[in-house]
């Protein structure tokens, strides 16, 4: 199956050791980092790059069978210094042009998928299923765009029937993401659990709005959007904790995550890795080196061997 | 309190001019933008129409800042038509900006087409204030699209430098494409960068032309971008994220880019040949 | 009934005009500056300062029947500048003694209430409407009580069921405070429409986390606790939009309000008044004086008559 | 960046020091509370059991702080047991502090009893290093229990200044409460100022014989604190919020407040006597 070994000689931490290598749902990673759904995630020459630069994997936009021309601008704002609100309109290229775009991956690469019904997914993975990609994961937790996102994940049932359907079609593993919307993410957690997923990532962005106040016009084009970054970082730990509590699946933490500290907390909650995004847009790509250099600091100076050692710390408490 | 440059500020139009059948000017005040540096541009905010980059302008009043605006598209066209006192939203600047070393640029050309100019017309003033010498070469279809050529002429007042016009029709300064005229007046001088922003076809024959004399180049590229900041790729050239690595390139960058002046994405990501 | 005229000279704006007075739900206020619940909301004499200092109302800290003493510190962090996490555990002095405390208000108070099904609330009710108060804000939305907040806002019955009781026993208005919690905060809004409510504050704070990566263990003692602050407030702008799209009844707004920007937005967005807490942390109860000048500056430099004129102008877009 | 008091910040316990059988020091390394001010206190985590307001010790390294408990109920007590090398976590420094002025105060009166004996050890050294003269009264049951003596009598060594110590059961110093002694005292010298701080009811009677004498006084209130920042009233006297408006209050702000010395909070926000 993947062999990158003879593409990027980084395969290894420039220590040589595995301290950051992680191992969840049969997925193997040099480091936790991955690139979260939605950033970066339509060049496969970026994919190159990111993770030439130091990145453990990468996770796709969220490809749709067709492509999407997303939302009219302003589709991203910067709510604070840290924090985003975008309503992007999961624009992509659509299942066809990114299976090209991706036919000679190399990276370790998730491809994020989104459709409206369980009956999009056939389709979707018969155009991935034979690349050479990691596994999948499925955004059911769009705040802003209507059938695609949120309401899939709001509805047991569905989610139910997505995840039957693509496990029966596909042997690499099915992550499903989740947010915070109108059902409980804990009984949602188990529901994906029990209907036979083999991870789960909280959170999305979560639904927000903001006004320009001089013209007192949303200022998203369409008006409603998720907010991502440093703000909703205590509500995804939160929700990592609370599901890794009565959860088994690995969860892999997203939300917030600008340094090195915030994905051990993500870690001690209970997190098998994470997904980094928002920060992209203050630190740039390099921030995924800054991040492992500053664990690989941390790790050493406590004498840790693995950085999953720190996992699930917080419910020791 | 530091100020967060992509937060969407609003601003008034103050002034407008118009520069040709479609193209206008609006100015106003912005102390940040005024402080911006050439080639770096704005996110515009067509208050429940669209978001739109563009160049910041030249403007000589302290404290305000300029856009120019093609009427092209439906945003586009909506912020063309807005009026004095209208009201935009800006956020930004972004992008690097050109880079001049007054030590290795003794003689500079400049060669923009349509809009293109915008970032160069800053640039112009920027080189004078610094002393340095330049030509600039105004691109346009016929005579009534000539832009900012005024402006150039009264920057150039007194100095060493050259505007030059080239028009397709023949109807003002040279006859033909601004890259037909650029051989000649190559020859004739020693330029030591070439500067130059416009359609991406026109600056790839001018990237060849760089490459054909020896003289090094910088090129301002022109995506389609949604969020400026680096997070999107839906301004992605090969690995290059132009809102955050661009949009100015040097010959080395440009040399490696195989989609320069063939493939670009457009706003669903997928790519098109030009 | 209420007549606090003589008591303080201030009733007006400085300027003398009613151009900040607001008027919903029977409650008229000089200015739609609220203290949010639990704010310095037990003492009678902190009231009389606020007023004093310029406040438009006052929400009570949330009063259950018996006193009760809240959780171990830590109870209240930071997670950024401008962003709190608590999980004070619903401390306050009970219904006797709040009583005895505002037994001679003379401020335009609003009496926050708490209980665990309908049945305690004719107990409270008992206590504090022959006294001059101007209405009651329920609590349903505390995200980190079980049984008392969140758990009782996500079951649709019983907040019909609570209302109905409320509503039967007071004349006074009865507002409902909810927030995100895991029920559709749209859906919600509707159902204490429809069972009679007078209106809504929205939001509380929202179910977080912080974990101290030092020693792994999280930092509240009681592990969850509620995120507020500027990081909430496009949270907040979103359910009074989408809650006032949907519903009729006066909303009022809650979360992240640090200016008199701020206040302009949420009004905007819907609000017909706001409530105001974490910004106290950061600069003091000074900041309701502040914010009235703003406002008011702002307002005369547009025109505006009074600050409704803003009311619900993004619903126009 | 700037560094958020409010923000949890962990220290390791690297000395302690046991003061009486009671009462234990820790010194740690945080340089903001080595630049805090005389009278101000420190939200002290003990981690999975409390958080406690404590006030910031006296401490001679440089960037080091201290904080001196005395083990009282559970959450103080377990504080009380932690040992070199555990971790705390702090945030602050929160209040203000006493006010000096070198013009108005030439003698003054430092009165302490137990804990609140700590902030008045900084305000002494702090005095010592701008040449302003005091007495120091610490007030203990007994011998055992006499908290700081030494460091005391080492920050008085080759100046002026004075400490007196008062024992309830007379196994050292003055027999009696700290407020017996002091009559005589102030009797002998001209005090321009008495700051004072310890258990509230002695500070009571401190403020009355200032009243009675005409001296300016300035006492530290401690009362149930949660928030530390001035949100949850937990720590009100009358309409004044501890925490913030205080911990330290003036002669003036003291005579209004009609619970000084008589009505306190509980930890669910109840009036009690005391
Ligand atoms: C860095 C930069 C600086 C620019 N500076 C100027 C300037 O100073 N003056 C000026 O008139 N124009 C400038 N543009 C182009 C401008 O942003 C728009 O592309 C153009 O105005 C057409 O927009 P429209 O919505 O009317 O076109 P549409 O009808 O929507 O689309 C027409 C074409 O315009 C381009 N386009 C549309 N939206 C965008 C977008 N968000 N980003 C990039 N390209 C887009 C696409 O190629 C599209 O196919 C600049 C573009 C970039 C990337
Ligand atoms: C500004 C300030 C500075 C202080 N400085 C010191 C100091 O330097 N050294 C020292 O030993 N003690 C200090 N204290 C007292 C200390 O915070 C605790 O009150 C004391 O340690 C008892 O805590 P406990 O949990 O063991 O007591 P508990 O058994 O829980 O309660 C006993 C009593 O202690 C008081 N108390 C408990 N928790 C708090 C709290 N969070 N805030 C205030 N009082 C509380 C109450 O009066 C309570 O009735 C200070 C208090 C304040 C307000
Ligand atoms: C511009 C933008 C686009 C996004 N697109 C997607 C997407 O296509 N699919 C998805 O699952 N999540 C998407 N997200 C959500 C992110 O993957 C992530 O869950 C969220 O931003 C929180 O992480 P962060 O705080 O690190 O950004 C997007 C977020 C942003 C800001
Ligand atoms: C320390 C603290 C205590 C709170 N106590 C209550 C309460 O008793 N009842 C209630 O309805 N809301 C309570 N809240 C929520 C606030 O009233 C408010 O909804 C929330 O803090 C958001 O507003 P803000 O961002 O302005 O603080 C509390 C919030 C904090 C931070
Ligand atoms: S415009 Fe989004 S990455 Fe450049
Ligand atoms: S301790 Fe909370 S207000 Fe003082």
């Amino acid at each position: 199956m993947r062999d990158t070994s003879t593409f990027y000689y980084q395969q290894k931490n420039s220590t040589g050791s595995d301290i950051l290598s992680i191992d969840f749902a049969g997925i193997n990673l040099r480091n936790p980092l991955l690139l979260a759904s939605g950033f970066l995630g339509i060049s496969q020459e970026i994919f190159n790059r990111l993770y030439r630069s130091g990145i453990g994997g990468i996770v796709s936009k969220s490809i749709s069978i067709d492509p999407m021309e997303g939302y009219k601008g302003p589709t991203i704002i910067s709510t604070n210094e840290k924090s985003y609100l975008n309503a992007i309109g999961l624009s992509n290229p659509g299942a066809e042009a990114f299976s090209e775009e991706i036919s000679n991956n190399l990276t370790p690469l998730i491809v994020s998928l989104v459709g409206s019904s369980e009956k999009d997914f056939p389709t979707l993975i018969k155009k991935f299923d034979s690349l050479n990609i990691l596994g999948y994961e499925i955004n059911l937790s769009c705040p802003h765009v209507a059938k695609m996102g949120m309401e899939v994940g709001d509805d047991p049932n569905l989610v139910t029937k997505i995840i039957r359907t693509v496990k029966n079609i596909t042997k690499k593993p099915v992550i499903i993401k989740v947010g915070v919307g109108s059902t409980d993410v804990v009984q949602l957690a188990k529901t994906i659990q029990d209907s036979g997923a083999d991870a789960i990532t909280a959170i999305n962005s979560i639904r927000a709005m903001a006004i320009n106040i001089e013209t007192g016009m949303p200022i998203l084009s369409n008006k409603i959007g998720g907010l991502s970054g440093a703000s909703i970082k205590p509500v995804g730990i939160r929700c990592v904790y609370e599901i890794t509590k009565k959860v088994d699946i690995p969860v892999i933490g997203c939300g917030g995550i600008f340094s090195w500290e915030d994905v051990i907390e993500y870690i001690q909650a209970g997190a098998c890795a994470v997904e980094i995004g928002s920060v992209i847009g203050n630190k740039g790509i390099n921030i995924f080196q800054q991040i492992t250099r500053g664990l690989l600091k941390y790790l050493n100076k406590k004498g840790y061997k693995n950085i999953m050692e720190v996992h699930k710390l917080a419910h020791k408490y | 309190m530091p100020i967060n440059i992509n937060h969407i500020r609003t601003v008034k139009i103050e002034q407008e001019i118009k520069e040709s059948p479609t193209v206008k000017t609006f100015m106003f005040k912005d102390p940040i933008a005024f402080r911006s540096k050439p080639g770096q541009f704005l996110m515009v905010w067509i208050p429940r129409v669209e978001e739109l980059p563009m160049s910041i302008m030249f403007s000589s009043k302290q404290e305000y800042s300029a856009i120019s605006i093609r009427k092209h598209g439906i945003g586009s066209t909506k912020l063309f038509d807005k009026k004095i006192g209208d009201i935009l939203g800006i956020r930004g600047p972004y992008g690097n900006s050109f880079t001049v070393s007054k030590k290795l640029q003794k003689n500079v050309l400049l060669v923009g087409g349509g809009t293109g100019l915008v970032p160069l017309i800053r640039l112009a003033d920027f080189l004078k204030r610094n002393n340095i010498k330049y030509t600039l070469i105004i691109g346009a279809k016929t005579k009534e699209e000539i832009l900012f050529y005024n402006l150039a002429k009264q920057l150039v007042t007194n100095t060493q430098c050259k505007v030059i016009v080239t028009t397709e029709d023949g109807s003002f300064g040279i006859q033909g494409r601004v890259t037909d005229g650029i051989l000649d007046i190559i020859k004739k001088e020693n330029f030591d960068m070439i500067y130059t922003c416009g359609p991406e076809l026109m600056m790839k024959n001018i990237f060849m032309i760089s490459l054909e004399n020896s003289i090094p180049i910088q090129a301002s590229l022109e995506r389609y971008m949604k969020c400026g900041i680096g997070i999107c790729a839906s301004c992605c050239i090969n690995d290059k994220i132009v809102c955050k690595d661009g949009t100015i390139f040097d010959q080395k960058q440009l040399s490696k880019m195989s989609e320069f002046g063939k493939v670009f994405r457009d706003k669903s990501g997928r790519k098109s040949r030009y």
